[in-house]
């Protein structure tokens, strides 16, 4: 089971059972994405705030399984108080990473790499990158608006 | 009897065990030699030319057809080949609306799957038709007690399945059917998950119209069967209208053929009737007496199985179906499916095309093990000791206290 | 190139003239077995599984639409697929005509096939739409020029086939897109006889529609093309509605997937998928250089050899068409092909499913010879002498005089 | 060619060329069946007038192929003046041997009998069938109204 192990490691467990930034402020300046991914019943909310650039507070919560629920906690450690173009930068990277597409191994991805098994299990690709595309549709937004 | 060795893919995976035949069933060799045979030996279309190859193909079309009418006690003009039961289900909700006034009724329940509800939700939002639930009971069934609550002079559609494919209860659809036709209803039986398991018999059902796809009964994809009673297919409209459904064309007017031609617009999936007629000598020959005793059997087996473990929640307490939805507690259907995977069980997890019944249940999602025929003790067993294993190895990394 | 030994139907059928390719292509041995790979390696669903058959097969059917994709110069999500041409045709007829008012005009023409045509006649009748046909000229083409002659500020809908399925002439799509979209018409395009013959580039075309069948090219029975432009697709309501097309469902509400997955609403035609990707294989290794110098070659030679005999007449003068359209004069076409198929020499008699054409044409049948790259110039002697052996035998029986 | 032979016989040929009781009556008394066969646009119109229990006339017309012409016209001919009731057996009979299925040889065909032959073409059976079951489903209805 080497395999498995691969991605139920200790960090995503432990993002799971102990979700950072949980909870939506639904305040001025917050923008929401939701997303879902209705054959399985996962479904999420990222909402971030911009400021001068720099995308200085992410929110997150919803419902699904342990690699999804993990993925946004630790998205929203990794990229808060990030610049929005690293942020997409870094978004871009990690979606390619777990999807097995080469992608750029000098940048960063902080936590972001404990997901780099999920590229093994095509099934549940989906669930490592739905709230990276949620953040990513925001902050794509918020790029072309500045 | 040993029936895994005329399904090839057991031989392409050896250590597969299948448990998810309620998505789809596998497929005998029989069925694929059927389609080549008509690729090899045909490969043309049917019912236009006069050549040899043309002809002989529509006979076998139409023998097919035969086959089908005395699979389900149907004549044979009543039996519409159609891409499958989504497309049925669809067919008779587009041509019926038609006949939908404001304020008239439509009897549904939340266990259908979404090819069965979808189309009369549509509907009635635009007809302004009204949307009746048959309350469920407490375990999630349908009871003909509480069918009658909903029943009224205003029902004029029951769209109801044979039997549920996350619950696996079977509906008891001839009373349903029998008191629908004193208010003057027309019931429209989604059988995608019955005509697999157990003998169909549309005239003592007295059903209106029965849908099935074949993928799941093992037969070809892309196929399935709406029946109708002749009756009420001949007083309706084709949805779908082009070559070969019509009688005379002009520039202003077109005529149609008699049923079943009507409704069979543009060139049929020749190759998948084809391999339909050999599902149907297959499970003829395998009989439902077998696949019922089976059915039972191995899905009896691994419920008892599964419920002397602590961890597990059982959601349908059914002992006949074939069909268990379950979870192990507090782990999500989607972590534990990936685990059975990496240990070669196939399972399904989601919310199974029916989010309704999973917000009845109050989850949001669930495992589904489904057994057929071919399934064996020792996919059970294989089924319940990876059941143990997954346990074991999301305590051990923490996602289970 | 001898493009027979691909084909098993010649192997079995070792003297089998086969003339009929407009109706349906025979298939090669590739398709086949492409298909049975499918049921001996997967036989499983798609989509919805997590497990290894499940998600390999999901893998190879999205790799399949991005061939299609490529195939015709369009975007993935672009390509919906269907039960066949006819189906594609009505989708998009059953969902535009939610749009129509009473008076708005759809442009439509006597050479349509009527899977083309009767899905608007009835969308028209519906919705008190009104039905323009673009005059024909002499020879039963379509003109820009006469094009614009029906094409008003009324115009909502243009319904029209690239190539026609009895006079094989090639429609001016690109001008006659063009010049609707001017008007802020949606043109509808059926590519049946189109697809198989030449190559296809949807943003070229400006297409916002372009329907086609695969069992005309090589590929499959039971599935079809509809491709749509992004923003059209993403603004219009589904037709069928069921599983896996869904994103959240209620008991009262409902929202879509995107595109193209809301209009692929119940398990997909698998088997026929993992075919078409055999059969664009196929087609491209062959190319469509060869495939249309070789319509020309053949076409051209049995024209001119039609030509030489007195008693035949034929109605389309159009060197390029694979497709022969003609009669035995004062010989019943229905007549003529029992001759033509006890020789062994497979046409296709009747209306071809364009019953207006046979009434601008003012007559009540005929016989149509159509040519892909496997046939021969051995295949268009053996037409000819048995042409010439039909006239003698029906002089002799005093039949003809 | 022994088949075709089979089927374009001479009294075949004579009967497309010359037929008989062509042209509709449209009186009273007389009963209309309009029959197609869409595929190859065989059409057929078989008019009939019954009295006393026998088929006093019948007329026809319609365009089609050889086999579908001359069989309106021979029908014709040979059930004038039958009762409903023989007519009906001959009919019945007729259309069983042209679709290679059993029937009772000791019944008198007439000239009916030169479509034997048919049976070898499957896909002309419906040509020689169509007026034969035009002229049955108005006797059938004359019949059950008796
Ligand atoms: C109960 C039920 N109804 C309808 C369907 C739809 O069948 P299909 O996807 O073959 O169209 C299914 C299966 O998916 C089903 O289980
Ligand atoms: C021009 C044209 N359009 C549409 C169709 C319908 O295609 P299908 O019968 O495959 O649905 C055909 C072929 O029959 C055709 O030739």
């Amino acid at each position: 089971m080497s395999d498995m192990n691969s991605i139920y490691r200790q960090v995503i467990m432990d993002h799971y059972k102990n979700p950072r930034n949980k909870g939506l402020k639904e305040e001025e300046g917050y923008v929401l994405c939701h997303l879902k991914n209705p054959s399985c019943g996962d479904m999420i909310n990222v909402e971030s705030k911009i400021q001068n650039g720099l995308v200085s507070d992410i929110r997150q919560d919803g419902q699904g399984c342990s690699i999804c629920c993990a993925s946004a906690s630790i998205i929203s450690e990794t990229l808060k108080g990030k610049s929005v173009k690293d942020a997409l930068n870094i978004i871009d990277n990690y979606l390619k990473m777990v999807s097995n597409e080469e992608y750029d191994k000098s940048i960063d991805l902080d936590e972001l790499a404990v997901f780099e098994g999920i590229k093994d299990f095509p099934a549940r690709v989906r669930c490592a990158s739905i709230a990276a595309q949620a953040l990513r549709k925001t902050l794509e937004k918020e790029e072309k608006n500045a | 009897m040993n029936y895994k060795q005329y399904f090839p893919v057991f031989q392409n995976r050896k250590d597969m065990v299948y448990l998810d035949s309620a998505a789809s069933s596998l497929k005998p060799k029989k069925v694929s030699d059927a389609i080549t045979d008509y690729y090899n030996f045909y490969s043309g279309n049917i019912e236009r030319g006069v050549y040899p190859i043309s002809f002989e193909a529509t006979a076998i079309v139409e023998k097919v057809r035969e086959k089908i009418a005395l699979f389900i006690n149907a004549s044979k003009e009543e039996v519409i080949f159609t891409r499958g039961c989504t497309d049925s289900l669809n067919t008779v909700a587009l041509s019926l609306k038609e006949n939908l006034k404001k304020g008239d009724e439509i009897i549904t329940t939340e266990l259908e799957h979404h090819s069965s509800f979808l189309p009369w939700l549509k509907a009635s939002e635009e007809k302004g038709a009204v949307i009746k639930f048959i309350p469920l009971t407490e375990e999630g069934k349908i009871t003909v007690d509480n069918f009658k609550k909903v029943l009224s002079d205003k029902t004029k559609i029951v769209a109801i399945s044979h039997v549920s494919n996350v619950m696996g209860y079977l509906t008891p659809v001839k009373e349903i059917i029998a008191l629908s036709h004193i208010k003057g209803a027309i019931v429209s039986v989604d059988g995608a998950q019955a005509a697999p398991h157990m003998k169909i018999d549309v005239k003592d059902l007295d059903a209106d119209f029965y849908s099935f796809s074949f993928h799941k009964m093992c037969g070809p994809t892309g196929l399935g069967v709406l029946y109708g009673k002749k009756e009420l297919l001949n007083s309706m409209e084709p949805v779908e209208l082009g070559g070969e459904m019509n009688d005379e064309v002009s520039k202003d007017n077109v005529t149609y053929k008699n049923i079943p031609y009507k409704f069979e617009a543009g060139t049929m999936p020749i190759a998948e009737i084809f391999g339909a007629g050999a599902a149907i000598d297959f499970l003829n020959e395998v009989g439902f007496g077998y696949i019922e005793k089976r059915d039972k059997e191995l899905s009896g087996y691994a419920k008892k199985l599964l419920r002397s473990i602590p961890e597990i929640v059982i959601y349908n307490d059914y002992e006949e179906s074939p069909i268990i939805a379950f979870n192990i507690k507090g782990i999500h259907s989607h972590d534990a499916v990936s685990f059975y995977s990496e240990n070669n069980v196939c399972l399904r997890a989601g919310l199974h095309c029916a989010e309704p019944l999973h917000k009845w249940l109050n989850i949001t999602a669930s495992l589904r093990a489904s057994f057929y025929f071919y399934n064996d003790e020792s996919d059970v067993e294989k089924f319940i000791f990876v059941t143990k294993k997954a346990i074991a190895f999301f305590k051990e990394v923490g996602y289970l206290e």
